[in-house]
């Protein structure tokens, strides 16, 4: 089935019948992609991919369909665009900017994805494009007309980078053959590195021409069999550290460290997120792995500025919380245990939980499903599995206190504890509102009266609750300081079930402790 | 006829693989050569009526294999790609006595007069050999048993660097302080 | 070497694959249901859903990635479809496999260690570090559960005194195996469900390395992958019908009848097994593995061996 | 056929033998040792089915190097990983030197 020779033959005589059926029975595969901001699209768009049974994409290489949620501008935008480089066609893109509008963007994609001559004619370009790069002879800018000088040039200045590491391994390579100890190849990685650095510079130039919706030739990544030399863009839609590390973007090995057990091994340089399935918006984590290993890890938070940024998770500060207070902080807590779910590997409560966030968040919505909900709730308070896999893990010891730029403060009371009872008081917050006969939630909510200061005395005399987004702000910043130190020396899985856990607010962040998001 | 065609195809399919091994630049496609060779001199054993023994030596082998590549990778760096090295030496030597030797065994498999046994194999030759490991005393089992247990015990005392008195303390009471609890909950 | 005593018709050859398709396509539509039934939607549309998207990743352009090494990374995927064929070879389908071999548990065996190989090559070929990761976890995988899984199909041997399948299942006249060594049993439905990394043992593709080993594949390729995994969990289901649970006997229904639906039962059961309990961590089966499941299923193995050697088997 | 059994046999040896001597990291070593194992069993199997199948003898040799193969793998891999630890080496020629 390969695609390319079919659209070389198709571009005569059109899309064959068995490509346009498979087109039209075929299930749409959004990736979803969610600016700091984004938060009410992505419910959006979340429902409507439910409503219509259909999947989230894990990765560019599965997805079809790209969705942006949330204003642009923020640094997610980058990676949106080397994400939108690794989708083969058929492939679509939109962006969503209000939650109203959700359907119709996926429609218009479902209608691009459906519109086969187009796509194979941008395969096509996309190849071409491909091939202007790989080959010497190429000139510059035939593939498309709307190429700016500078990028034109870039093919060469490609090659050229390409072709310095080149030598430069082979230089490799023979001094490993006269000292077998020094076979450790990290200058060789930093040179690979380089050319991502350069790569990912390049990437919002080219931003500027990929945005619309149709393939569009610059897919450089694609087809080269250039050995040795392939850290780079692939693996783009999950580590774009631009803040922090001095080698932006692709596997890049490092030096060597001690691993746990005591051996000095080779480290690799990896980053998480922003773009990633159940993943906090705006989240980058950069971590100096050995295997699956973190041996170090920094957090990088991309917020966009103030103005921008609408919190979605948010209400006002009140006395007491009324039942629809409750709901909607239920609904908050039912959004981040779905998450939680799905990363846990239990994708079938995940989509439950996802089911009752949206009940949730409409108002009128109480009666339906309510037994479902409720046996859901048990299965998954329940789980031996679930605690026996989360036993231990991300450990926040209490009265522990964070130093922050002006003073100090103490670790939110809702974060203590291992991840089993993080994601207890979730639990705890959806059933004071699916079960509120069982605990009696009306006048002492158990969780939500949990603050970030001890409590000032009795219930009377219990401050106003401050707002929903000011408290998750706390929890955000506070998760964003303690990550580093939680997930060093935890494996992968390990560290994306912590930040699940943790699940930090960066919206809410950026808009109440906006000094802490930029630090 | 048949089967004297997939003789010769894997005979020249496994010394084909076999050398790759020491060819390819990349540790997995070295490791993976081997791995197509075992496969490959698997068949003509197979042939042999020997179906256990062959079918043995593609399980064992794979699972051998894929640990080597894991320790492959591990000392090796480069966790992925290929990135080409050599690390050898006195290759011309090497190459002259491989091929010397090969000569001279090649000379004593065609010239030595073999002995040759008209009787037919036994029918099962699964149960020969189950017989001749587990029959009367188990001598050979137990031998094997034995070796193979000194050989786990020797190889994780060699491999560790943290003994019991690292994880449990001086007194050797108490939890094991690991870096990363099991699942048993000790 | 193959002594195929009983050789099935030349279309038992096309029959099997077929068979096996049939049943990994109801695993996949199975699963399906069940995700479209716990997220609120009709689940009798989702059965379909595997289809449609088997269509859309035919349509898909195959997506190369910088740095791999295509030739290792292809091997692998196509390893994982191959081993499931070879694997369900060995099967009876009411006393009737393709190829009842001498050594049919061995052979089983190797065609599924196979599978690491394979499943390796998937993840590391892809020079993506979620695909390695995942291969990684495929081994650990393998690792922690594949010594009781061993000693599980070595107790149903022994239990018949035959390697052969066909003479393990007419060794069940009396009584299935099941209930004479149902540690086993339950180990090897455990060791099926890792072995085809079927929820819960789903870690080497799992959502938290954005698909794991099944991150970087891409149309076709990501087809033949995900296919080769449900035609695994099939076989694997087929399997455990001639070891533990009498083969093809039964009242009224002839032999082929009560194998397949046997099979389509085992397979139901992984299937919503599935589906009803989270992710197991590696780090933690691991040692479960060992210390648990190992012993667990040795002492199975000698109860049975008494059994056998006491003669009330 | 006896004889080309022998011949695949010798030959699988001599590659292996290249590798052992040539190669400077242990685990492509190891890849020699292992071949000439395999030379072992083929070798092994087809002088078993030609001179004496009626004795398990020649089962029983492919069986003893098969069993040779795991010990080697496994004390190869337990003895590199523990002068990997000890001095940070993991070539031949640098573990032979007194300070690795």
């Amino acid at each position: 089935m390969d695609m390319r020779a079919d659209a070389a033959a198709d571009r005569t005589t059109g899309v064959s019948g068995i490509a346009r059926w498979l087109a039209h029975v075929s299930a749409q595969r959004p990736l979803l992609v969610t600016a700091v901001g984004g938060t009410e699209c992505r419910l959006a768009v979340e429902r409507v991919v439910r409503e219509r049974g259909l999947r989230r994409a894990l990765s560019p290489s599965e997805a079809d369909t790209l969705v942006e949620c949330g204003p642009a501008g923020s640094g997610v935008d980058e990676a949106a665009e080397r994400v939108w480089d690794q989708m083969g066609e058929p492939r679509a893109r939109v962006r969503v900017r209000s939650a109203e509008e959700a359907g119709a963007r996926i429609d218009e994609a479902r209608i691009a994805l459906l519109d086969l001559p187009a796509q194979r004619r941008a395969a096509a370009r996309r190849t071409d494009a491909d091939r202007v790069e790989d080959q010497e002879s190429a000139e510059p800018g035939t593939d498309d007309g709307a190429q700016t000088a500078d990028e034109a040039e870039d093919p060469g200045q490609d090659r050229q980078d390409r072709h310095d590491h080149r030598e430069h391994r082979d230089r490799q390579a023979r001094s490993r053959h006269h000292d077998g100890q020094s076979h450790h190849a990290h200058e060789d990685r930093q040179g690979h590195g380089r050319d991502d650095a350069e790569e990912h510079e390049r990437a919002p130039g080219r931003g500027e021409h990929g945005g619309h919706g149709n393939a569009h030739g610059h897919g450089q990544d694609h087809d080269r069999e250039e050995e040795g030399g392939g850290q780079e863009d692939h693996e783009g839609h999950d580590h774009h550290d631009h803040h922090g590390m001095e080698l932006p973007g692709g596997l890049v090995m490092a030096d060597r460290g001690d691993d746990r057990d005591g051996l000095r091994l080779d480290r690799l340089h990896i980053a998480i997120g922003p773009v990633q399935a159940d993943w906090p918006a705006g989240l980058v984590l950069g971590l100096t792995v050995q295997g699956d290993v973190v041996q170090e890890a920094e957090v990088a938070v991309q917020t966009p500025s103030v103005e921008d940024v609408s919190v979605f998770w948010d209400d006002i500060a009140r006395e007491t919380l009324d039942p629809g207070a409750l709901r909607f902080r239920a609904a908050a807590s039912a959004d981040s245990l779905q998450r939680f779910l799905a990363v846990a590997g239990w994708p079938d409560a995940a989509a439950t939980g996802l089911l009752l966030r949206d009940t949730l968040l409409v108002p009128e919505g109480q009666a339906t499903g309510r037994t479902r909900f409720t046996r859901w709730l048990r299965r998954v308070r329940r789980s031996k599995l679930l605690r026996w896999s989360l036993r231990g893990l991300g450990p926040i010891p209490g009265g522990d206190r964070l130093a922050g730029p002006t003073e100090s403060w103490p670790v939110p009371a809702r974060l203590h504890g291992d991840a089993a009872a993080r994601v207890g008081r979730w639990i705890d917050d959806i059933a004071a509102v699916l079960m509120p006969d069982t605990s009696d939630t009306f006048l002492a909510p158990p969780i939500s009266r949990e603050r970030s200061g001890p409590p000032a005395g009795g219930l009377s005399s219990a401050p106003p609750f401050p707002p929903l987004g000011r408290e998750r702000a706390e929890y955000a910043r506070a998760a964003v300081a303690l990550l580093p130190d939680m997930v060093a020396g935890q494996e992968l899985a390990a560290v994306r079930l912590v930040v699940a856990s943790l699940d930090p607010d960066l919206e809410s962040l950026a808009v109440y402790l906006p000094e802490a998001a930029h630090d | 006829m048949a089967e004297w065609t997939v003789f010769v195809v894997c005979a020249v399919a496994a010394v084909a693989a076999g050398a790759a091994v020491f060819r390819v630049d990349s540790m997995a496609r070295a490791t993976f050569a081997l791995l197509a060779s075992f496969v490959f001199t698997a068949v003509p054993v197979l042939l042999l009526d020997l179906a256990y023994l062959g079918v043995l030596i593609v399980l064992m082998m794979t699972m051998e294999m894929v640990v080597m590549a894991v320790f492959m990778i591990m000392f090796m760096m480069n966790p992925a790609g290929l990135m080409p090295m050599t690390m050898v030496h006195n290759t011309k030597g090497a190459l002259a006595i491989s091929i010397a030797v090969f000569c001279v065994l090649a000379a004593g498999a065609l010239l030595v007069p073999w002995p040759r046994e008209s009787a037919p194999p036994p029918a099962d030759p699964t149960l020969q050999l189950g017989e001749a490991i587990m029959g009367d005393d188990m001598l050979v089992m137990m031998v094997a048993g034995l070796v193979l247990f000194a050989t786990m015990v020797s190889g994780v005392v060699l491999a560790t660097g943290r003994g019991r008195y690292d994880r449990y303390g001086d007194d050797l009471r108490g939890r094991p302080d690991d870096p990363i609890r099991g699942g048993v909950g000790r | 070497m193959i002594d195929a005593d009983d050789a099935v018709h030349w279309w038992g050859l096309v029959l099997a694959p077929a068979l096996l398709a049939a049943y990994a396509y109801a695993a996949a539509a199975g699963s399906a249901a069940r995700t479209a039934r716990a997220s609120g939607a009709p689940a009798a549309a989702a059965l379909a859903a595997p289809a449609r998207e088997a269509a859309g990743l035919l349509l898909r352009r195959r997506r190369t990635v910088p740095g791999a090494d295509t030739l290792l990374w292809r091997v692998g995927i196509a390893s994982v479809p191959v081993a499931a064929v070879m694997a369900v070879l060995v099967v009876p389908v009411g006393g009737r496999a393709i190829a009842d071999l001498s050594i049919g548990v061995v052979w089983f065996n190797a065609m599924e260690v196979l599978l690491w190989g394979g499943m390796w090559l998937a993840g590391w070929g892809a020079n993506s570090v979620w695909g390695l990761v995942g291969g990684y976890r495929y081994l650990i995988q393998g690792l922690s559960h594949e010594l009781p899984h061993m000693f599980a199909l070595t107790t149903a041997a022994v239990g018949a005194g035959s390697l052969r399948v066909g003479d393990i299942a007419a060794a069940q006249q009396d009584v299935w195996f099941v209930l004479v060594m149902p540690a086993a049993f339950v180990v090897y439905l455990v060791s099926a469900l890792a072995m085809s990394f079927w929820p819960p043992f789903d870690q080497p593709v799992g959502r938290d390395l954005s698909g794991g080993a099944a991150a970087e594949p891409s149309g076709p390729d990501r087809l033949v992958l995900l296919a080769g995994r449900h035609a695994m969990l099939a076989a694997a289901a087929a399997m455990a019908v001639p070891l533990f649970l009498g083969g093809g006997a039964g009242p009224l229904l002839p032999g082929w009848a009560w194998s397949l639906l046997k099979a389509a039962a085992v397979l139901a059961l992984l299937v919503w097994a599935g589906g009803r309990v989270p992710a197991v961590r590696m780090d933690r089966f691991a040692e479960v593995g060992w210390v648990v499941l190992l012993p667990l299923v040795l002492l199975q193995a000698l109860a049975v061996s008494v059994f056998v050697v006491a003669g009330w088997m | 056929m006896l004889e080309a059994f022998l011949l695949l046999a010798a030959a699988l040896l001599a590659v292996g033998l290249y590798g052992a001597l040539s190669q400077q990291s242990v685990v492509m070593v190891m890849m020699g040792l292992e071949l000439m194992l395999n030379a072992v069993m083929v070798a092994a199997a087809a002088v078993w089915f030609h001179t004496s199948p009626h004795s398990a003898d020649g089962q029983l040799l492919v069986l003893a190097a098969m069993l040779a193969m795991a010990v080697e793998m496994a004390m190869g891999f337990a003895v590199t990983i523990a002068i990997f630890r000890a001095r940070d080496v993991d070539v031949t020629d640098s573990a032979g030197d007194l300070r690795g």
